[in-house]
């Protein structure tokens, strides 16, 4: 046949002058600029589209629009495949390539369409009630051939070559649907000054009224409506864009499809997610077709009668030439006569007993043949229909047909208008359901109202414009919006039995329910509406049961003898339309997906050799590779440089609080467990802080800079939120302390310098400086200036060394690093990273993370001490609670390796020698390390304190290595307890 | 009840379909029970379940102010694992898997258990460590625990981002076997069917409004349907268990919050596991239908609206291309939320109150699902005999007062941290 | 997405702000030695189906704490003021012992 | 990255922080604003320019004082009972942004409406960038400046370059 043999040679809104070439299941054709998939193929004359989820039952296109059940395709370009789009939604563009779904060998002969004759067996919700047995992992067993058999496409393998990008924008009014009420919302909203964003998920915008012929009045209206809108400057006009869903604060989700058309684009990204916050919204989504329920009315070659009209008036393509209309209201007529006209052959059969004067004359006039108070039965035709068994006052004459459109009434799309709780409320008038009462800054409009006509959708728009607008304090003067009648006659509806012949009746095309699984359900018990939705799968596919929601509903209400109000509805829940995850991701992918967070001695690292480690976004030299083979090597040779002579470490990630007023110590009295109200100016302390219910919170040292200001240090971890914490307590608990909290953590590149070398190194590094220890004591401060920057050099060590940490100005930061470096050369000044400071801090029993786990106490710590008789600190109270006194709670210790050539691991569960290993145990290892100056592995653990005693035995228990291992109880401190080394 | 089996399909398709029953009577209520269990969640329908079948009690009432499996069982991502650290927890959920690995049978409804494993991806040496801490005290309880490194991670789940470009390079997993997921619904209307079939009558759209007194003690409740006794009174309406604990009088260390979930387009199988994500929130399984079921964190703030917000869906979806960066042009298909019931430590409670004659069973934060038979077990058992069941001890209301919490976390009494 | 206007910076999305909880729950003096105030502080909450005063901090903002009144069942804000404004105020801060 | 559609240039930041406490506030400014020599802006988001400085308020009781390059700062004795200050310009980069395509890059980035008269010229807004707390300043119809976190500014820089690539 020849390319495009269904095509009209005049008409439409697509450019002929530029063909597009695609292919599909392997076929090239020929489409043209403003196609879909779906009108092009239709005008190439292909019917057979899809294969059906349950049955495989062949399947075309049904529809013109997103809620297209049938139709679904994969786009297959090299990497980037993408299942289940519906051809109806694709803007045709050169070189597309899409394939069917669901079928093997071929969409024409699917092995698994035998289903259909398993389907007495295969009834709603049968595998609840089957495969149980024989064994009780049988399920697995059936599990993997239904889920091979389930699914609808693949997903692509490997990295999305697309980009995607990520936008915030704002306006006034958000107008949502781009049809004759958007369209007159959007005019009159900007004609009162307010700024607008218009969003239509189409190509074009228009909505029904680019189904009208386009030499129309209608057309002439649309043609002024958007020539108004694009010389406005207050409005943005958002095509090919899904507004997929509807948040809090009036956040809308919207997802903007690249334009095909326009090759400059072609480097852009392929969807751009926008987040858009309105001060007012007006919905004007409209309403979707209703099908039909009869025997095999899923078939190719049925339509829903107003997609037929729009592939006729706006794509230029007759998609049959001997026509069936099964309707039951007047709406569908105007298909039926716009399809006579383009010289189809069309029978109307209505449900209705007696359809207008003025319709039946206006059938007779273009010769369509009308049958009154006729119904559709069934339907012949495998892979397209070819006759239909009609019902009505003349019996049951067949009629031969290749197309049949249908057309079961309207219902408004008010899937939008649920996503924040609006429920949707049933109208007997127009037979659906209409948004309930909105919230006071959004507005509805035009045919998801129920305002069906066109002139009425504008008057509709035009009042919610100017109400949406008048929200946001912009009431400038609108004139009158011009008019645009159509001649649309009401569209009331009947309620639908449906009509059941031979065959299956679909309910829900795309899941394959029909109305024997909604009886089924009933039968069964299932009968609230979302049981039935669980129960039959109905509207769980990707169109999200847009045409079939109704019709289930209806069909229940019938079978439960209740009104559809009592039936209930349906909550729909975001996205309107389905949206790619990677859309939602936008551009925070690959290393932009968490920022990271470098010290001003970044650079050096890299250059240096370092093995970097990230925590909590900073990154952190783990070790220098110069150090060692392996990390363990590595660490090991860095821990003896420190013991030996000096290492130096960057500490800049550390977190820094700059904390300042007269209430400054009272402050910081009642935050520590410890006090620092009499801390001498010029001197640093450890202090430990508590959560409110008395578990340890985070720990740091804190130097009073002047008597009313302190520079604080948290771990790098906690380092936010402490210093939230502390505004906390400051805004809300003590706002009459006068202090003030501020982050300089990036104010300052701090480095550590431990060793017994230290002092001379410093020494040498700034040989204008006192550092002397009778100048410069543990625990002291010197403050200074080095190239121009505030210097602060604190001796306090981690290690159980000697060691200082020296705080420079940020932007000075790696040239005090190379400086130090350099003075420390003659004394063997090693670079260390944070695993030789681990390894440094458990050889001199310090805590850190794995022992502040967020469930120990300070006595659990064996800091205790460090409170002694205070109160009135963060904490307090509930540190005092019975469960953290008892006997067997889990305390720190020390351990010892006493097996010979064995090693302890974190994560050990602890045993008495001779108890069985099972359960928890008695306490758990939190942090090891091989001791150079011990000689074997040490440990840190917290163990029962009712078994805790010093020198007696435990064993490590690691089943994940197979591991046990005998180690002795001992202090923590395994390095120098009289401490000092800290003055060697 | 008639039993369901592939002989009971076969004979039905032959009668088409005609003959099949109710899978659970619409009782109406009658003046009073034994005991009444609030909530026809999978937890209420399991409590009721096992108040007969274990304990012989039948005389119960099952009131639920919507529809049966409505609330967070209807809800959830269906993950079922038993990899807890702490004393208590993890024996707890063991016991609950062991009721997993027979429920279909027991109760007759396949409830789809599929035992798929779940993996947990690490992403730095420190974190494989704290992983192999929690897989020694679950080898240690007779619970499967696997630590894999990355290569084995790789053959296991090849679709994750092993590329250089990975901002959190995987490093190595946890995986217990036994884990994986079951159809929800399933649950919920497998044990209604079943405790139906023990003569528990399960009441829908029976809104309980308040509870009636004798003195200090519970003796009914009054509700959308009239006032009904009880001899005692079972709550297990997660997520709203503030709401009915105000009106008994209860003050209870909860939260709500709402805990987003999400559910893709059908696709062929491609994720063959639980996998969660090491380096940040998100989790995710495929539907036997072939959805993609995911989910993150918690929004962050108290709700009782189940639905959530635009900046956590765009979280989760960073998150989930991350790690597997092949779903890029999956689409998202649906997404809403659960109301969650969130302790101070992550930990439910299953206890007796200090109200004569009422039990409470809540605060399962997101943890409810794979916990639902134990729950019901545990409860059941701590109805009928007026003492907690031994494996719940530690989930006592008292604990908070005492500071023998369980936090698995240790992220402190904050809620929405947890 | 909320949406909360913060007194000094305007309207802004939540993800701005940090959450911290129930703020009708009165924290109990810091020298309070009160177990169970200190208790009730910590763990007890109303959690009601309605409105629920609470606190966010505008941490990527002002960094003030604010005080917002908001319905837990629909996310409407009913009102937002600096925690500061209305937080207890002492006569002057007590010494701490030491 | 420099174009005549979008440029960008990264800069030290010197920077003050002044503070003031509650109760004694308009004392203390008031001090303040003799000693700078002009008035202080007067709510969270105004800034006034006096010579190379720009005083931003960015809490009710916090001013930050940006200085222009190679501008010495002024030496300000703070009345410890009144309030306090501490030096910020370490730890902050300037990113410099000019560019007819200014406001679709910056939408890929922060939370701001670039029409609203929050972000006009001369007005200051506290947000964030990928999570990372940031000042905007709109420096002009075409231009505007973003006060970083130094350990952030490397990612942050390379957010915009993407965004404006």
């Amino acid at each position: 046949m020849n390319s495009n043999h269904k095509r009209l040679s005049i008409g439409g809104r697509i450019d002929r002058e530029q063909p597009v070439e695609f292919t599909f299941d392997g076929r090239s054709l020929i489409g043209y600029r403003g196609d879909t998939l779906a009108s092009a193929l239709l005008a190439n004359g292909v019917t057979l589209v899809g294969r059906s989820f349950k049955y495989h039952r062949p399947r075309g296109i049904f529809s013109a629009g997103p809620e297209e059940p049938n139709a679904l395709v994969t786009l297959a370009t090299a990497g980037r495949r993408q299942p289940n789009l519906p051809a109806t939604t694709l803007e045709l563009e050169d070189g597309l390539v899409a394939e069917s779904q669901n079928r093997w060998p071929s969409l024409a002969f699917d092995v698994q369409s035998i289903n259909g004759l398993l389907a007495p067996f295969l009834s709603a919700g049968f595998y609840y009630k089957t495969f149980m047995g024989p064994t009780r992992r049988a399920w697995m067993f059936y599990e993997h051939f239904i889920r091979k058999a389930a699914g609808l496409g693949r997903a692509g393998s490997g990295h999305d070559p697309d980009r995607y990008d990520i936008s915030h924008a704002f306006a006034d009014v958000a107008i949502w649907g781009g049809g004759p009420a958007g369209l007159s919302a959007a005019c009159a909203a900007a004609t009162a000054g307010a700024r607008v964003a218009l969003i239509e998920q189409d190509f074009l915008l228009g909505g029904q009224l680019l189904a009208e012929q386009s030499d129309s009045a209608a057309a002439a209206w649309l043609r002024q409506a958007e020539a108004e809108l694009e010389s406005s400057e207050t409005v943005t006009l958002m095509k090919r864009t899904t507004a997929f869903g509807i948040y809090d604060g009036n956040v809308i989700g919207l997802v903007e499809q690249r334009d095909p058309s326009n090759p400059q684009l072609a480097g852009e990204a392929r969807q751009t997610f926008t987040m858009l916050r309105a001060r007012s919204i007006v919905l004007a989504t409209g309403a979707i077709e209703r099908p039909m329920v009869f025997s095999n009315n899923d078939r190719p070659g049925v339509m829903l009668a107003s997609a037929a009209r729009s592939y006729l008036n706006r794509f230029a393509v007759l998609p049959g030439k001997k026509i069936i209309v099964a309707t039951s209201n007047d709406g569908a007529w105007r298909a039926a006569f716009d399809l006579a006209d383009a010289g189809a052959e069309v029978i109307v059969a209505d449900v209705r007993a007696a359809p207008s004067t003025a319709l039946a004359a206006e059938a007779g006039r273009l010769g369509v043949v009308v049958r009154a108070a006729t119904r559709i039965v069934d339907l012949n035709g495998g892979h397209a229909v070819r006759r239909a068994t009609l019902n009505g006052p003349d019996g049951q004459p067949e009629a031969a047909c290749d197309l049949v459109c249908v057309s079961g009434g309207w219902s408004p799309t008010v899937h939008l208008t649920s996503h924040l709780g609006v429920k949707p409320q049933y109208r007997d008038d127009i037979g659906g359901f209409v948004p309930g009462a909105f919230p006071a800054d959004r507005f509805g409009a035009g045919s998801m109202m129920g305002t069906y006509s066109t002139a009425g959708a504008i008057e509709d728009g035009h009042r919610a414009g100017i109400a949406a607008a008048w929200f946001c304090g912009k009431s400038m003067p609108v004139p009158a919006p011009s008019k645009l009648d159509l001649g649309e006659t009401a569209t009331a509806l009947l309620r639908e039995a449906p009509s059941i012949g031979r065959g299956k009746a679909f309910v829900d095309f795309q899941m394959d329910v029909t109305t024997g699984d909604i009886e089924l359900a009933h039968r069964e018990g299932y009968e609230s509406v979302e049981h039935l939705k669980r129960y039959t799968t109905l509207g769980m596919g990707t169109d999200q049961g847009k045409t079939s929601n109704f019709a289930a509903l209806a069909s229940m209400a019938a079978l439960r003898n209740a009104t559809i109000p009592e039936t209930g509805a349906t909550t729909f829940r975001p996205p309107y339309t389905p949206v790619a995850i990677g859309a939602l991701a936008g551009c925070a992918i690959g290393h932009h997906f968490k920022p990271i967070r470098r010290t001003p001695m970044h650079d050096w690292h890299m250059a240096n050799g370092a093995e970097m480690i990230e925590v909590g976004l900073w990154m952190r030299p783990f070790f220098y590779r110069q150090s060692g083979r392996d990390s363990n090597e590595a660490y090991i040779a860095e821990m003896r440089s420190v013991r030996q002579a000096a290492g130096l470490m960057d500490i800049s990630t550390l977190g820094k609080i700059d904390v300042q007023g007269p209430d400054a110590a009272i402050f910081l009295d009642r935050i520590y467990a410890n006090g620092f109200a009499k801390l001498p100016v010029g001197r640093a302390r450890y202090g430990v802080m508590l959560r409110d219910d008395g578990i340890v919170f985070d720990d740091g040292t804190t130097t009073r800079l002047a008597e009313n200001r302190f520079f604080m240090t948290t771990s790098t971890a906690k380092a936010a939120d402490v210093l939230s914490r502390l505004e906390f307590l400051l805004d809300t608990a003590w706002p009459d302390l006068r202090v003030a909290v501020t982050s300089v953590s990036d104010e300052w590149a701090a480095m550590s310098v431990a060793g017994p070398k230290s002092r001379a190194i410093l020494s040498a590094a700034f040989p204008v400086l006192d550092v002397s220890d009778a100048a410069f004591a543990h625990m002291g401060l010197l403050e200074s200036e080095w190239q121009g920057r505030a210097l602060r050099i604190l001796r306090l060590s981690y290690s159980g060394e000697r060691a200082y940490e020296i705080y420079v100005g940020a932007t000075a930061g790696e040239q005090l690093w190379s400086r130090l470096l350099e003075a420390g050369r003659p004394f063997d000044l090693k670079p260390y990273g944070v695993e030789a400071l681990g390894a440094l801090r458990v050889e001199k029993g310090h805590v850190a993370g794995p022992e502040i786990d967020g469930r120990t106490t300070l006595d659990d710590l064996g800091l205790g001490r460090m409170a002694g008789k205070r109160t009135g600190f963060v904490g307090d109270v509930l540190r005092r609670r019975p469960a953290f006194q008892a006997p067997d709670r889990q305390r720190l210790v020390g351990l010892e390796c006493i097996e010979e050539g064995k090693r302890l691991r974190g994560g050990a569960i602890l045993f008495l020698p001779g108890e069985k290993p099972y359960g928890h145990g008695r306490g758990r290892v939190t942090s090891v390390t091989f001791s150079p100056e011990r000689g074997h592995y040490v440990g840190l653990a917290l163990l029962a304190g009712d078994v805790a005693s010093e020198g007696s035995e435990v064993v490590a228990v690691y089943p994940m290595k197979a591991e046990t291992v005998r180690a002795r109880i001992a202090s923590p401190v395994f390095l120098d307890p009289q401490g000092e080394r800290l003055h060697g | 009840m008639s039993r369901y089996s592939a002989f009971s399909i076969f004979r039905n398709a032959l009668s088409g379909q005609k003959n099949w029953q109710r899978a659970w009577r619409a009782a109406e209520p009658k003046p009073s029970y034994d005991v009444i269990v609030i909530g026809g969640g999978g937890h209420g329908l399991a409590t009721a379940f096992y108040l007969a079948e274990n304990h012989g009690i039948r005389n119960v009432a099952v009131l639920e102010k919507g529809y049966v499996g409505g609330g967070n069982v209807g809800r959830n991502t269906t993950v079922i694992r038993s990899n807890y650290l702490l004393d208590g927890n993890t024996q707890f959920y063991e016991f609950s898997m062991k009721l997993w690995e027979g429920m279909s049978r027991a109760l007759n409804f396949n409830v789809m258990f599929s035992q798929r494993g779940q993996l947990v991806t690490a992403h730095s040496a420190d974190q494989l460590d704290g992983f192999s801490y929690r897989a020694n005290i679950m080898r240690l309880n007779g619970i499967d625990a696997d630590i894999l490194d990355r290569d084995e991670v790789r053959r296991l789940v090849p679709y994750l981002d092993f590329s250089d470009t990975a901002r959190f390079p995987i490093h190595g997993a946890i995986f217990q076997g036994r884990a994986g997921t079951a159809r929800h619904d399933a649950v919920a209307w497998g044990y209604a069917r079943a405790a139906d079939g023990h003569g528990v009558d399960i009441i829908q759209n029976c809104e309980v409004t308040g509870f009636l007194r004798d003195g200090d003690s519970i003796v009914g409740v009054e509700t959308t349907k009239g006032r009904i006794g009880a001899g005692k009174v079972g709550l297990a309406v997660a997520g709203h268990t503030s709401v009915l604990g105000a009106k008994a009088g209860l003050e209870l260390p909860i939260e709500s919050h709402v805990l987003q979930a999400f559910v893709t387009e059908p696709l062929k199988p491609l994720v063959d596991h639980v996998v969660a994500y090491g380096a940040d929130h998100f989790y995710v399984s495929q539907s036997d239908k072939g959805g993609l079921v995911f989910g993150g964190n918690l929004d962050g703030y108290n709700s009782y609206a189940q639905r959530g917000n635009l900046g956590v869906v765009r979280e989760v979806a960073e998150a989930a291309i991350a790690l597997m960066p092949c779903i890029s042009r999956v689409r998202l298909l649906r997404h809403w939320g659960g109301v969650m019931d969130m302790t101070p430590d992550a930990s439910p409670i299953i206890c007796p109150t200090s109200i004569e004659g009422l039990y409470l069973n809540g605060g399962w934060c997101y943890g409810g699902f794979k916990a639902t038979p134990a729950s019901g077990w545990c409860f059941a058992h701590t109805i009928a005999t007026g003492k907690p069941h031994p494996l719940i001890t530690a989930y006592g209301l008292d604990r908070f007062s005492t500071g023998h919490t369980l936090d698995e976390a240790g992220a402190g009494p904050s809620a929405w941290l947890q | 997405m909320l949406r909360i206007e913060c007194p000094c910076c305007g309207l802004r999305d939540h993800d701005e702000f940090r959450y911290g909880g129930d703020a009708s729950v009165t924290r109990p003096a810091h020298d309070d030695p009160d177990p169970q105030a200190w208790y009730a502080y910590v763990y007890i909450r109303a959690n009601p189906a309605g409105l629920h005063r609470e606190f966010w901090q505008h941490v990527t903002g002002c960094r003030q704490w604010l005080v917002v009144e908001r319905d837990t069942r629909n996310h409407a804000i009913a009102s937002v003021e600096l925690a500061r404004k209305l937080a207890p105020r002492k006569s002057l801060a007590r010494k701490s012992p030491a | 990255m420099a174009s005549p559609d979008f440029s960008l240039s990264v800069a030290d930041c010197p920077l003050i922080q002044i503070e003031g406490w509650d109760g004694t506030l308009g004392q203390f400014e008031k001090s303040l604003s003799a000693l700078l020599g002009t008035k202080l802006p007067d709510s969270v988001g105004e800034t006034v320019r006096q010579k190379g400085l720009l005083v931003i308020r960015v809490a009710p009781r916090r001013l930050w004082l940006a200085l222009d390059d190679g501008l010495e700062a002024p030496s300000l004795a703070v009345d410890p009972d009144l309030g306090c200050s501490v030096s910020l310009g370490e730890g902050r980069e300037r990113f410099r942004m000019a560019g007819a395509h200014i406001a679709p890059v910056l939408s890929k980035c922060i939370t701001v409406d670039w029409r609203a008269p929050a972000a006009a010229p001369g007005r200051a807004v506290l947000t964030s960038l990928h999570h990372v707390p940031v000042l905007f300043l709109r420096t002009g119809d075409a231009a505007c400046e973003l006060i970083v976190p130094r350990s952030f500014s490397r990612s942050l820089s390379d957010w915009i370059a993407d965004a404006a690539g």
